[in-house]
């Protein structure tokens, strides 16, 4: 059972590379379909079968030997965190495959393929537990996304996107192969548990620790597209087609910030206790600045694909903010708001290819009022807005209030403060792309004279283009109705909170894995947060409308004439867009620096 | 960014990174007494347990065979990916490439060179065999063997000519070719379910050691891999060579 | 001693390899140039690895001639490394395609003329 | 003894700083075959003759030669596109 959720998707993939070309469109597109929902059930199967002791699965039945205790296989370790990511991953592949249900009228089976291997690759990830193994699946998940990004690799579009993608996430992932390796030449072992207890029982000296762990994230830190890792995705989501961005936005992206969470309870958080405080600062840093930046960028944009991307990285922040929190409850939101926000991204990217597939163009002003007549379709993505903002009744919002929760419990309360900053400006930049598109309101141009990129996306789809297909709206509703019903039931809140403080405690898995035992220690009931409304909701809610109003508004040419502040604050826009220059060379210095500093304060605060 | 400001970024963070290695460095722990233990578990048993002299190979496809179940498919799915890349799907540039393609290549090779095409390829393909199929004795393997043999094919194209390389490899064979070596060793994995083992257990007999049938599944996972890394390394030629392939369909 | 002396010298030639391969990466003027840089920075977990793995006067690990009980160097990091050899051929050879297509949109492989996506 | 590591070591680090300084295309093929050689020989010179095998047939064969074709295909594009844009001028 345990290995199917991997084994399953490579297998029809395999099959598909053999036969594909030879089925008709509408066999393929069953298959892969059948194949995701059938790794859904899988993954809920065995999340639920882990609820009550983890599940260790050898393969080729390497188990340790009852008198060494030694693991010299490979290990899946499997709990309910890792089996519902696993779930979660497949649903929204399960999704982006109906979306392209009246979709990409190619030939061959290409596109199913590269998904399915893409699904098994992410599932690896979720469910290994060993640290090689999380890096072959890493190395999976980038080559498979970086032949998806290609995959629609028509003479208009460019693939800089997937080159940026491809280059900067394989040198963030050999860091992290030189990590694993650094680890390797002192403990002897690449099991996470055998690592972890080795690390703690030998106390070796705080500064190799930082660095080790610095350099074994890396990789995913660079895939979570945190600041300054985080240029690549939003031109990879420029190229991509929708359905891969609803997977790279989805979860792919979060999926970092799991391993590195994982990794840093499983592997480092007994041996490096003097140096907690170090790693949380650094998190700290890490997200709040991920988490502004973002919004930032995703305000500037009018590109929509490319504005749900520099979303994607501010929740991203987020979510490293709740772990950084370094407490259960912290990690328990980053959970929660991971669900909510992967289900209102991927619904938010559907409206995208609905766009593309109606208009022809995800630009915001080539399609100012152009789209009055999609009005249900424009409701949906001012849904989403609200989603993004972290209102009630979405899951995001339950994740926004337990984060806080933990923030103000751990003294930290300027991370309230960096949430609603992060929701006010993404939710204001979907709000104000909803309100020009689809009610025609605010300039037809764009303010500055460097403005946002401009670029031109081709149309995905052939045949009908008057008509909106059911496949598409069809998912984006039942994907946006998902992300307010799923932490309803006050089991599921209560249920996330209870494993995440399984997750954070190293000593089960050790029994688990070393010792084949399950020895699970009464949790104390998690707290779970209201659902009501708070002042802060409305604060959010008022802040971003009004944005978003004032956006529409400065366009116009009075606003224009009074422009100091307006110019003052184009010219600090400007630096930034200069940032994000499209030129992989940048990146890779980026990225170097990003490592020397984050390096240097790890040390510093150790 | 400007190059000078770039170069600057670079050489502070290069900079930042030489620190923190001397820091490492300083705080390194010594030879830890553990380290070993890997190693010397592989190395004290393989020879005991699995009936193989080559421990490099029983870790590739007995211990850690899920990595390279992993790796296989990132192999393979570059392989797609790259395919797909350069596949044409504009018209007009389809017409242009085919009046340009291969103007020199018409000329049908003199005997002398079919002659040494064959005097190489023959040795070669025996190489190749060799090496896929001892993967469990000596050093050598799928990948190795895979490698060798995919770059018989090349010689076929060196020596004679696409046209030749194109009749005597079919596509389509090639391509079935490599979706059998990924989906065959997950199928090997799958052996192990009828004995009620977990995936990948080493369930054949292991054979006597020092011949071509011991190890167990590893024979048959080195077949395997061999099988996918050749037909993956010639897919690549293939799409290298010439990219209207896909686009022009099947022969 | 020995063991130490060629530990931290792979250590250096890999930090060196690393950084050397990300500067051919920044200042590269040609994508094939920019994934040639890259293997550099591959190779450089290469060395690493080896010299991790490495045992002074100790045997490969094939037993073939010498009694199998006898110590040997470490096969577990030499089947990583195999497993990485193969695949960062493919991975390179996917960048060699994407560089082929940025090639034709552009009729440029220079990293820096960038034909869209600044800001 | 030590000195054969070593000296292999240091072979290694020139080597992949030539490729980095290489900036000639021609040559670039070549020198990466050097590259690819030195690394196998490491791998005999350290104990492991499966991964110096398989970094000569890749490292040091198959590699050159994609980018070898690579390089072609690039010089083909870029004969198309001049003789295409002689086209349009002439029509």
């Amino acid at each position: 059972m345990a290995p199917l959720p991997v084994v399953i998707p490579l297998m029809v993939a395999a099959v598909l590379a053999g036969v594909g070309s030879r089925l008709p469109r509408r066999v393929l597109d069953l298959a892969a379909l059948l194949t995701s929902a059938g790794v859904i059930v899988i993954s809920m199967v065995l999340a639920n079968a882990s609820a009550h002791r983890v599940i260790v699965y050898w393969f080729g039945n390497w188990q340790p030997t009852a008198h060494s205790h030694f693991p010299i296989g490979i290990c899946f370790m499997i709990d309910p965190i890792g089996a519902g990511l696993a779930a979660f991953t497949s649903l929204l592949v399960f999704a982006a495959f109906t979306f392209s249900w009246s979709y990409f009228e190619s030939a061959k089976a290409l596109y199913h393929i590269l998904m399915l291997v893409f699904l098994a690759a992410m599932c690896g990830l979720c469910l290994s537990g060993d640290l090689f193994n999380m890096f072959v699946w890493f190395e999976l998940m980038t080559a498979a996304g970086v032949a998806l990004c290609g995959y629609k690799s028509e003479e208009g579009q460019s693939m800089q996107g997937a080159l940026n993608f491809a280059v900067l996430n394989t040198v963030g992932a050999f860091l992290s192969l030189s990590g694993v390796a650094l680890v390797y030449a002192f403990t002897g072992s690449l099991n996470m548990v055998e690592v972890g207890v080795t690390l703690a029982q030998h106390r070796l000296g705080s500064g190799f620790l930082c660095v080790a762990f610095l350099f074994v994230i890396s990789g995913f830190l660079v895939k979570a597209a945190v600041f300054p890792f985080h240029f690549w995705l939003a031109d990879a989501h420029a190229v991509a087609p929708t359905p891969v961005c609803v997977i790279f936005s989805g979860v792919m992206v979060e999926l970092g910030v799991y391993a590195a969470a994982r990794i840093y309870w499983i592997v480092f958080s007994q041996a490096s206790m003097p140096s907690a405080t170090a790693i949380r600062d650094l998190f700290f840093i890490v997200g709040s600045s991920t988490a502004v930046i973002g919004a930032l960028y995703c305000f500037g944009q009018r590109h929509f694909k490319r504005l749900l991307a520099f979303s994607t990285i501010s929740h991203v922040g987020v979510m490293t903010l709740g772990f950084a929190i370094l407490d259960p409850s912290g990690l328990a939101g980053a959970t929660l708001y991971l669900i909510g926000h992967g289900l209102v991204k991927a619904a938010l990217f559907i409206g995208a290819g609905i766009l593309l597939h109606r208009c022809g163009s995800v630009d915001e002003f080539d399609l100012r009022g152009k789209c009055r007549t999609l009005a249900p379709i424009g409701a949906m993505i001012v849904l989403g807005a609200i989603g993004l903002a972290g209102l009630p009744p979405f899951a995001t919002s339950f994740g926004e209030k337990t984060i806080e929760a933990a923030a103000s419990r751990a003294h930290r309360e300027w991370i309230a403060a960096v949430l609603v900053f992060a929701e006010i400006l993404t939710g204001a930049a979907v709000l104000r792309f909803a309100a020009r598109v689809f009610v025609g309101w605010g300039a037809s141009r764009e303010l500055s004279l460097h403005g946002a990129p401009h670029i031109h996306t081709d149309q995905e789809t052939t045949g009908r283009h008057s008509q909106v297909p059911i496949f598409m709206w069809g998912t984006m509703l039942v994907l946006l109705i998902a992300a307010c019903a799923v932490p309803i039931p006050s089991s599921v809140r209560s249920g996330i909170g209870r494993e995440i403080q399984r997750f954070e405690t190293p000593a089960i898995y050790e029994d688990a894995v070393l010792y084949a035992r399950s020895t699970e220690p009464q949790y104390p009931e998690p707290r779970t947060e209201s659902l009501d409304f708070s002042l802060e909701n409305g604060g959010v809610l008022v802040g971003m409308v009004l944005l978003a109003g004032l956006a529409l508004a400065a366009g116009s040419e009075e606003f224009r004439a009074e422009g100091r502040v307006a110019r003052k604050l184009l010219a600090i826009q400007m630096f930034f867009r200069r940032l994000q220059s499209g030129r992989v060379g940048d990146y890779v210095a980026w990225f170097t620096i990003g490592i020397a500093v984050y390096g240097a304060i790890l040390v510093l605060l150790r | 960014m400007s190059h000078a400001w770039r170069v600057t970024v670079f050489l502070a963070g290069a900079a930042g990174i030489a620190v923190l290695f001397a820091l490492v460095c300083r705080t390194l722990p010594g030879p830890l007494p553990v380290r070993n233990r890997y190693a010397e578990a592989i190395n004290s048993r393989v020879y005991a347990q699995r009936n193989v002299t080559d421990a490099v190979s029983a870790v590739n496809f007995d211990y850690r065979g899920f990595d390279t179940i992993g790796e296989e498919f990132i192999l393979f799915v570059s392989v797609l990916g790259s395919i797909s890349l350069l596949r044409i799907t504009s018209e007009r540039t389809e017409g242009l490439l085919a009046d340009a393609a291969e103007p020199s290549r018409d000329v049908p090779a003199s005997d002398a060179i079919s002659l040494w095409v064959l005097v190489m390829i023959a040795p070669k393909v025996l190489f190749g065999i060799y090496i896929v199929t001892h993967g469990q004795l000596t050093p050598g393997g799928g990948f190795q063997g895979g490698v060798i043999l995919a770059s018989a094919a090349l010689i076929l194209y060196v020596g004679e000519s696409f046209a030749v390389f194109r009749k005597v490899v079919s596509w389509r064979l090639v391509e079935l070719a490599e979706a059998a070596g990924a989906g065959g060793f997950l199928l090997i994995g799958m052996i192990a379910w009828f004995w009620g083992k977990p995936f990948l257990t080493n369930v054949l007999p292991l054979g006597k050691t020092h011949e071509l049938t011991s190890g167990g599944t590893m024979p048959l996972i080195s077949l395997a891999t061999g099988l996918e890394v050749m037909a993956g390394f010639v897919l690549l030629l293939f799409a290298f060579l010439q990219e209207t392939l896909t686009v022009r369909g099947e022969e | 001693m020995q063991e130490q002396i060629i530990f931290y010298a792979g250590f250096a030639v890999a930090a060196w390899l690393f950084v050397i391969g990300l500067y051919g990466i920044i200042s590269s003027r040609h994508l094939v140039h920019l994934c040639l840089s890259l293997t550099v920075v591959q190779a450089a977990t290469y060395v690493l690895l080896a010299v991790i793995g490495y045992r002074p006067g100790l045997p490969a690990p094939i037993f073939v001639g010498f009694p199998a009980t006898s110590p040997a160097v470490d096969p577990v990091i030499q089947a990583l490394m195999l497993t990485d050899v193969v695949v960062e051929a493919t991975v390179i050879a996917l960048l060699l395609s994407i560089t082929v297509r940025v090639h034709r949109r552009t009729s440029s492989a220079d990293p820096n003329e960038v034909d869209l996506m600044r800001g | 003894m030590i000195f054969l590591q070593l000296g292999i070591l240091l072979c290694v680090l020139i080597a992949g700083t030539t490729v980095v300084f290489t900036r000639g295309l021609a040559s670039q093929p070549v020198v990466v075959s050097v590259f690819g050689l030195m690394l196998a020989l490491m791998f005999v010179v350290f104990q492991a003759p499966d991964v110096a095998l398989s970094q000569i047939v890749v490292g040091a064969v198959g590699l050159p030669l994609i980018v070898l074709l690579a390089l072609a295909k690039l010089r083909r594009d870029a004969q198309l596109l001049h003789r295409q844009q002689d086209e349009d001028e002439t029509k």
